[in-house]
Formats: C-alpha cells, structure tokens, sequence
C-alpha cells in the first residue's frame, strides 16, 4: 500500500500506471454519461409541479456534488504536497482546479437556469446558493496564484497552504446555512429539504452522480498527464517514452 | 500612443490577476452585502444602484493605485518622461488601456448583478450606459490622483482621499439616473450631464496627470 | 554669446549650485562639454554625483544656475535604476525603449544589441527571472541601439561584470568618436580616452 | 516582539498617512452608502450593520497590503527570517502593530457611524464589541494572504479574493450579532463564536503567515 | 563521518546541484570552507552566484545536494538588495539589525559602526534621504556591530566608493584573523589574504 502510495507519486510510474487506467475510466465516463441523460431526458418521468424543467436537476445536482468533492480533493492534494514535498500533488492541485471551478460555474448556471422557471428569479440569495458562490471564488483564488509563476515549487507552495486553509470554509459555509435562517426569514425558499423523489427519478440520478465523478477523474487525470510532460518534457524517461 | 496601449495591455496579460482581479473585488464586494444586509428582495433592489456605483468606484479606486507606480519603481517612467514621446500621449494610452481592463469590463458585468439584486430591465440597461459613461471618467480622475502621490509611496488609501470627492457627482448622477429608470423616468438630462463631465476630464485630466508625473519624478 | 560658440560645446554649465536638507552639494560650479568628450562627474559617496546628473537630464529641478545643451536635447539617461521592466522580456524592454525615443527599430537591430551585451539566448526572458546584473546588461543594450547624441550614465558597470564593462567600454569609444557627448559617474577606474574630470567634495 | 511592535509603530507613525488613511477610507467608504442609497432613515437604519461591517473588512484589506510589501522589497524581511529573533513572533508583532493602527481604530471609530446611520445604543454597543472581537481575526487572516502574494506583485486586490471568502463566517456572524443586539435579543453565543474564531485564528493564523513569508522569499 | 572531522570546517557542500528555468546553473559542486577562509564565487553575469549564496544562506530551497554547516548558523546576509529601511534613520536600523539578530548593543557601538563606514554626520537621517552609496554603506555598517562568525556578501561593494572598499576590505580581514568565515561575490578584484576562488560558469 504504502510503496503503491510512493510509486504513484513519482511521475514516470505515474504517467506508466494511469496510461493503462485511462482508456478504463474513459470507456466507464461515456457509458454513465450517456446512460444517465438518455435515461433523465427521455423515460425519467416529469415533477407532477415542475413539469419537464426538474430534468436540469440531472446536470445541476451532479455538478454541484461532485464540484464540493473536487475541492476537497484539491485540498487534500495541497495536504500531501505540504508535508511529503510530493512533486505529483503540486499537480494534482494544479489540474484539480480549473475542473472544480468549472464544475461550480456549471452548478451555478444550472441552478439559475432552474431558478427562473421555479422561483422566478435568477438568483436569490440564499444560502446554498451564496455558498456555492463562495466556493467558486476560493477555486478562482487558488488558480490564480497557481498561475502566477507556473511550475515554481515555491508558489505551488503557497497554493497549497492557501487550498488547505480553504478547507476551514467548507464545514463552516455549510453550518452558515443555520445561522443564514435563523437571521433572516424573509427567505422563502428552502433548498434545504430534499425533496421526496420517486425511484423512478432517484435512480438516473445516482448514475449521472457515478458518471460526473468519473468524468471529473477522467479528466483530472488527463490533465495531470499532460502537466507530467510540460514539466519532465526534458527528462529521459519522457524522451523514450514518446520516440517508442 | 497606440503603442503605449499595446505595452499596456500586454504588462496586464503578462498578470492575468490584473484583469481578473478587479472583476473579481467586484463581484465580491457586491457579493458581500447580501451576506451583511440579508437576502430580502425588497431591500436589495432598493440598494442595488448604490452598492453597484460604490462597488465601481472602489475597484477603480483600487487599480489605478498601481496605475504608475511600477514605472516608476523600476525607472521606466523617468525614461518615458526623457522620450522623444509626448508624455501627453503615453498618459493618454495608460488611461485607456487601464479603463479597458477595468472599468470596461465592470460595465459589461454590471447587467449580472442588476439581476441577483432583482432590478428590472429598463433599470438594467441604464446601470450599464451610466458605467459606460462614468467609468472613463473615474479613470480619468484617478489617474490625476496615482500621478500625484506617486513618490509619497503611500498608495491607494491616499489616492482614495484625494479623489473621490472629485467622483461623487459622478455617483450622485449616475445613482439618480439608475433610479429614474427604475420607476420609468426619462433620464436623457442625466445622460447628457454624465457625457459632459466626460468629454471635460478627457480634455483637462491628462494635463493634470502629466504635471503631476513631472513632479513626482522631480523629487 | 554668439550663435557660434555655442555650436563649439553641446553642454554649458554656469554657476550651478544645489542643496539638499540643508546641505550644501556643490556651489558655482560651471564647466562646459565639448562634442566627443566625456565628462566624469567623481566624488565619495553622497558627493552629489546622481544629483548633477539628474539636473543635467532635467529631472530634477531645485537648483540655481544655468544648464544650457546647445541642441533640442533627449539625452539617454540610465540611473541607479535601471529602468527595465521585470514583466516584459528583453527584446519588449528595448523595442519600447525605441519606441519612446522615437526611433524605429528592426528586430535584427533589437537583437544585434541584446547580442552586444552577451544576452543571445535572453531575448525572450522576462526582465524579473533575470539576475542583477542581467537585468543592468538590458539596461545598457539601449546604448547599442538607441541614437541619442547626448549620453547621462549614472554609475552604469554596477552589478556588471567585467566583460560586460569592456563591452560597454568600446561602444562609448565609438560613441565619442562619433562626436557623441557622455556624462557618467563611476567608482571603477574606467580606461577612456578624451575624458575630463570633475570631482565633487 | 515588543521590539518589532515598536519598529512597526514607529514606522506606520512616520508617515502618519498609514494611520490616517484607513480611518480616512473607512469614513470615506461608509459616507458613500448615503449618498448611493438615499438618506431615508429607515432604509440606512436597516443597512447599517452590513455597511459598517463591509466598510470595516474593505478597510482591513487594503491596509494589510502593505503589511510585509515594504519589507519584502528592501531586504528587511530577508534579514528577519536569518536572524535569531523567531520569525513566528516578529509576525505576531507586527500584526499586533498592524490592528492598533487599523481595526483598533476603526473599533473606536464605529460608534460614531452608529448613530449616522441611526443605530439605537444596544446595537452600537454590540457594533463596537463585535469589530472589537473581529478586527484582530480579520487582521490574522489578512496576513496569511498578504505573505502568500508577496513575491507576485499583485497588490491589495488579489490578497481580497484569497482572502474574503475566509471573512465570510466572521462577517455573517457579525452582522447577526449586531441585528439581534437592535432588536434587543440576547447575543452571549454570537459573542462566544467570535471570541472563539479569534482564538483559533491567533493560534493558527501565524503558523500559515510564517509558512508564507518563507515560501515568498525562497523563490 | 565523526564530529571532529566536522569541527575542521565551518561549511561542508557536497553534490549541490540547481537549475533555474530550465538551465543548469550548477551540477555537482562539492567543496568546504575552514575557519579564517574565504571563499569567493566567481562568474559571468547570470552565472548563479546570488543562487549559490541565497543557497548557502538558507533563503532559497530548490536545489539538490548536501549543505552542512558545522554549528547553528545565523549567518549575517547582504545581498543586493540592502535590506536598509528607507523610513528609519541609521541609527534606528542598526539598532534594528541587533534586535533580530539578538543582540543587546549600545548607542556607542552603534555610532562607532556607523563611523567606521564615514556615516558619522547621518546618524539621524532618514535612509529614504541617502544616496544609494550611503544606503549601501547602512547595510554594510551591520559587519562592524554584530556577532556572526558567518558572513555571506553577494557583492557588498556595489554603488561604494573606493575609499568605502577599503575600510570593508580591512573589516574583513579582521574577521577572518579570528577565525570567522566568509562567502562573498564580488566582480572587483578585492586583495584578500587567505581567499579561495570557486568559479561558475
Ligand atoms: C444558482 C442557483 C443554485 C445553486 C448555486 C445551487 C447549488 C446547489 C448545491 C451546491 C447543491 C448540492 C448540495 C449537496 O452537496 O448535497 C444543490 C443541490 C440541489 N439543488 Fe441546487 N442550486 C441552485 C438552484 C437550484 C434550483 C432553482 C433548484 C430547484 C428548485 C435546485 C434544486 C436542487 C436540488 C433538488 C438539489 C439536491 C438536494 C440534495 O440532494 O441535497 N437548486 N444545489
Ligand atoms: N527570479 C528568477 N526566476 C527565474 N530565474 C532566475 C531568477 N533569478 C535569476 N534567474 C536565473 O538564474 C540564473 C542565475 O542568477 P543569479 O542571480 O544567481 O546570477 P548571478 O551570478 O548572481 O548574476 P549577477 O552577477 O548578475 O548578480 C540567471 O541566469 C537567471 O536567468
Ligand atoms: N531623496 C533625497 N532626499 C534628501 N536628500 C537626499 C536624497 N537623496 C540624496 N540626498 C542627499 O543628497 C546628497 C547627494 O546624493 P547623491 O545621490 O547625489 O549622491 P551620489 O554622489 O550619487 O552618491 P553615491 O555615490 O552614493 O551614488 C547625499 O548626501 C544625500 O544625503
Ligand atoms: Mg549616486
Ligand atoms: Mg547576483
């Protein structure tokens, strides 16, 4: 386990390994994907309230969940690189980044799309909403200084405290939803109860959930292999790779 | 001049920060008063013109700080002073080129906050023209305000004193016209008034700007 | 004065005199620079040297006397500051140099300067990943590529090493030779021909 | 410790603007809100809390820009980290040094815009006990992000974006504090929060900072 | 490797390897310095003499190889930044400089330092109000007050005068008579007993 941990660390096993896993979790990602929308946009059936507008739930709720988790895996990146020196977690925060806050700005659009039929409103300031809207602003923060001097140690660093220091505002967006309510019950809109699905919505759901997280590794893995060659583009084993 | 844009606008894509940066103080001043003020509608929209305006002038306030200020730390400003160049002109291009990252790009954005703070689409349209309006100006004035404190290296809380008295016309105007869309009002006057001041600061502020540059360098 | 003997020299001082918090930096001086001459402004530290410079370019003002150049002077002056911007590369650092002075440069010309100051494989670093002294190196290119008549250096081998300093040693050669005109200031033992000195206390 | 307390107050008080200047830009910023908003005592009175507080954060920001900047870009900060003296301390003394001239200020200044903005005295007590408790966490965080940038050359607004969205909790706090304070409900457990975050931020915040600086110079 | 084999040298490098944007800088520089020695690093501009000393200092981490020193070093540091506070006078700034370096120094040790390098008029000037050979002279005057037997100068003689050199110069002397040690660069030719030479390239 551990010489598992150690070898995947290190560029080259790194760049052997995930060279044998992609094509896997590229054929897993198409397969969910499709799946699920096939399944979400033509047989799910419609919310007896909301009619056909509920199936963006489909893209929102998988985007917003699996854009939390990336920036908790971000963070932990950032952890690993800050205590082990390990050049691949500088990486690994790096690529994480941009997909998390691509993942965000995709909830954020789909929830307003949603919001204007249901709400009639764009945007309200609720506190999931503003939360996910904070969420963004700390991916914004970590990829522009990782952007601000690329491939130097130091501020990859510095990006990982910044990312692990972020990691304090997660639980505490979430408990701000309790103090949000108590403050303010002008609100009228509660996201905070789930509504009760039927199976028959659930199920597509939780595939289209499974199929945003493998698209998120897909891609993360990608781009970490890409970042590998960038920086090792000089190194011997890189050469022989790519001449074979 | 068309030069000095060019080197202008290239120093800022050299730090992307510089142009997202004021986007995003932007969005997140504004973003933060619904946190301080609550999230009821009825009050948010009877704001919204005010924490917009202010929120722009801060931003502009806030990049124009570093307007000349690295010129002249690493001398190139005393250069650009001894050029054959009219030091007019390179004013003149440093302006447009920092209203192109700033408060360009804060017009555009406006629309988007006019609709988290629920105001409607005649109060929307006209929020954006009076930016596009005032932002030249703000830039303008501010640009006198970096050239004067610029060897005092006391930077943009400074600069803050110094101009935003010269700007709250400016926002007394541009608020008033926003709210005059809002309920329906013809704000042509307002418009007119705002492209004035324009059309005046773009004569008279450079001039000011460069004087200012002269002394600060002859310090 | 007649027309004539102002062609004779490009730079007439008279009775310049300067102080700085309350201290007096030189008094009356007066001296004139003939074409193809440099003149060394020498003197310990705090002498005033940058101070004389920087009035002779026109950047500083708090002085009494008369500073006369006997042509419409853009004079290229290089300070403690180098005047290089950490953001740009080299070559962007010289083409706007050209730019402000007027001149349109080629980009062979760019780099035939940048070659002169041994920065070939520099040309598209940025300024602010340079060291000290490569970064005093693209300062000093703009002496072989601009065309001013009237050079200003303020103690312009700092941080240089010493080929560097040899390199830039010929280019003033050819520059005076040319009729050009040189002020500078140095604390290194400079070997020129055709220099005059003048030593502040 | 007290040694880096004293040198960075005697600093700020050699150009008096370091300490005038946030006091300035705090009124500055707050006096704009009447005119974007209009004087109508009810709306003001209903916004107070959240102008004051986000005048108060904006303030905090900008100031802490300068915090380490003059250090880092004349060496100073690299004779610091080699000397004996542990370079935790010098943090915490000049963030200590940093909040007397900033949030203390602002602090004492608060009860002033209470009654401008027509707060009743129970809700101008809690306003001023509230930044008490905050100001010092602002000033913590702040400069986690103002060591983190220092090399980057980015200025105040890219310290915002890292920074703001950790103010967030402080500021909801804060405002809720001050709201249930007006209202005249009990506010012990607001309290206890903000004293809370203070404290684990004064253990934490430094650690961060030290790490920061150290990273800045190595590059 | 015992303790007494470390106690004969103050400074032992072995392997040190760095790269800087994709250019070696060094690979695989091995050397020691003993006590009462001085090692100068020689180079071209660029060559990686400010990296090799910030190396050394501890201030810059990205290098592989071994560098030991030989007891808790708080080397004292002048690099080309003075690290001299424009806002404090000379006296304040020195006194500063013993604080951090955590020495207890009186008033008449600081004046004797800053006399030693001919600051005596400027005691109580601001820095901000020097010439950047009196600043140079500020930072340089922390050699005559405080304690460190280790001195690592990346070009200390920039911007100083000739006259400013040689009362360095002596200083430094002294300070390897009593066994201290020393890493500088310098591109002047300084006469120094007791010097070795690293050259990079
Ligand atoms: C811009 C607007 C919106 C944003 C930023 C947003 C954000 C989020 C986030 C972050 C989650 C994930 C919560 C979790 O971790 O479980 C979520 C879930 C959800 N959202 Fe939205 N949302 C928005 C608009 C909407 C709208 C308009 C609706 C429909 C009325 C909606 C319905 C849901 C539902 C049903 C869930 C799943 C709840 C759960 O499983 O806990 N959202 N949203
Ligand atoms: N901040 C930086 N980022 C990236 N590369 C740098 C940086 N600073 C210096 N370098 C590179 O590292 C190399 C060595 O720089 P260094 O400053 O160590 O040189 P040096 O020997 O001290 O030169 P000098 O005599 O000019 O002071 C240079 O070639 C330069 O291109
Ligand atoms: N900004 C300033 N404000 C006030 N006095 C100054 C300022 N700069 C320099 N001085 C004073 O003016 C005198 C001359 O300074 P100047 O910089 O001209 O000296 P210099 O001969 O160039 O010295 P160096 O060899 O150190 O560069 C100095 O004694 C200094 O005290
Ligand atoms: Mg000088
Ligand atoms: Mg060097």
């Amino acid at each position: 386990m551990w010489s598992l941990f150690h070898k995947l660390g290190s560029p080259r096993p790194f760049y052997e390994i995930s060279d044998r896993l992609l094509p896997i979790l590229g054929c897993l990602t198409v397969i969910f994907l499709s799946v699920g929308t096939i399944w979400a946009l033509g047989f799910a059936p419609p919310d007896y309230q909301q009619g056909e507008s509920v199936r963006i739930m489909y893209v929102h709720v998988p985007s917003a969940i699996v854009a939390q988790s990336s920036y908790m895996i971000m963070a932990i990146a950032g952890a690993v690189f800050l205590i082990w020196r390990i050049k691949i977690a500088d990486i690994a925060l790096q690529c994480a980044a941009p997909i998390g806050a691509s993942l965000t700005l995709l909830a954020l659009a789909t929830g307003a799309i949603w919001g204007k039929p249901t709400w009639g409103a764009w945007w309200v300031w609720d506190a999931r909403l503003t939360s996910t809207l904070i969420l963004f602003f700390l991916f914004i923060g970590v990829i522009v200084l990782r952007s601000a001097k690329e491939g130097s140690e130091a501020v990859g660093r510095a990006t990982a405290t910044l990312a692990v220091v972020g990691l304090v505002n997660l639980p505490v967006i979430k408990f701000s939803v309790d103090w949000w309510f108590t403050l303010h019950q002008s609100s009228s809109f509660s996201l905070t109860e789930k509504p009760s699905m039927p199976v028959e919505m659930w199920l597509p759901l939780v595939v289209m959930v499974a199929g945003f997280y493998l698209f998120f590794f897909y891609v993360w893995i990608f781009s970490v292999r890409t970042e590998i060659l960038k920086r090792e583009y000089r190194s011997q084993w890189v050469r022989f790779i790519h001449d074979v | 001049m068309l030069e000095t844009i060019r080197r202008d606008l290239l120093l800022h894509f050299r730090k992307p920060a510089d142009i997202l940066n004021p986007l995003a103080f932007f969005v997140l001043i504004i973003s933060l008063f619904p946190f301080g003020v609550g999230p009821s509608a009825s009050i948010l929209s009877e704001i919204s013109a005010g924490v917009i305006w202010v929120a722009a002038l801060l931003t502009t306030l806030f990049s124009i700080d570093m307007m000349f200020k690295s010129d002249y730390e690493d001398g190139t400003l005393e250069q650009i002073v001894l050029g054959k160049e009219s030091l007019l002109l390179v004013v003149y291009g440093k302006v447009f080129a920092q209203w192109l990252v700033g408060g360009l790009m804060i017009t555009l954005m406006s629309p988007l906050f006019g609709m988290m703070f629920y105001v409607n689409n005649d109060g929307i349209f006209a929020t954006a023209l009076a930016l596009m309006l005032a932002t030249p100006t703000m830039t303008l004035l501010g640009s006198i305000g970096a050239a004067l404190t610029l060897g005092l290296n006391k930077g943009g809380v400074l600069i803050s004193i110094l101009v935003l008295p010269l700007y709250l016309p400016v926002l007394i105007l541009g608020v008033a016209m926003i709210d005059s869309a809002i309920v329906g009002d013809d704000y042509v006057g307002h418009v007119f008034w705002l492209a004035a001041i324009l059309v005046v600061s773009t004569g008279f502020a450079p001039l000011a700007t460069e004087l200012g540059i002269r002394i600060s360098l002859s310090e | 004065m007649t027309v004539h003997a102002l062609d004779l020299y490009m730079l007439q001082v008279k009775n310049l005199s300067c102080e700085r918090a309350n201290r007096v930096l030189f008094r009356n001086l007066s001296f004139q620079v003939n074409r193809g001459v440099a003149l060394r402004i020498a003197g310990l530290n705090g002498a005033g040297k940058t101070t004389l410079l920087r009035i002779l370019a026109g950047l500083y003002q708090e002085f009494e006397g008369d500073v006369k150049w006997s042509l419409e002077n853009y004079p290229l002056y290089i300070g403690h500051r180098f005047g290089v911007k950490a953001l740009m590369s080299a070559r962007e650092n010289l083409s706007w140099a050209a730019t402000i002075n007027g001149q349109e440069v080629k980009l062979t010309e760019i780099d035939y300067a940048l070659c002169q100051v041994s920065l070939e494989g520099y040309a598209d670093v940025l300024c602010g990943a340079m060291s000290e002294g490569q970064r005093g190196r693209v300062g000093l290119a703009r002496l072989f590529l601009l065309d001013n008549p009237v050079w200003i250096l303020d103690e312009p081998f700092n941080a240089i090493d010493s080929a560097g300093i040899q390199c830039v040693v010929e280019r003033i050669e050819k520059h005076l030779s040319s009729d050009g005109i040189l002020v500078f200031s140095s604390h290194l033992d400079i070997p020129l021909k055709n220099v005059q000195e003048l030593e502040l206390h």
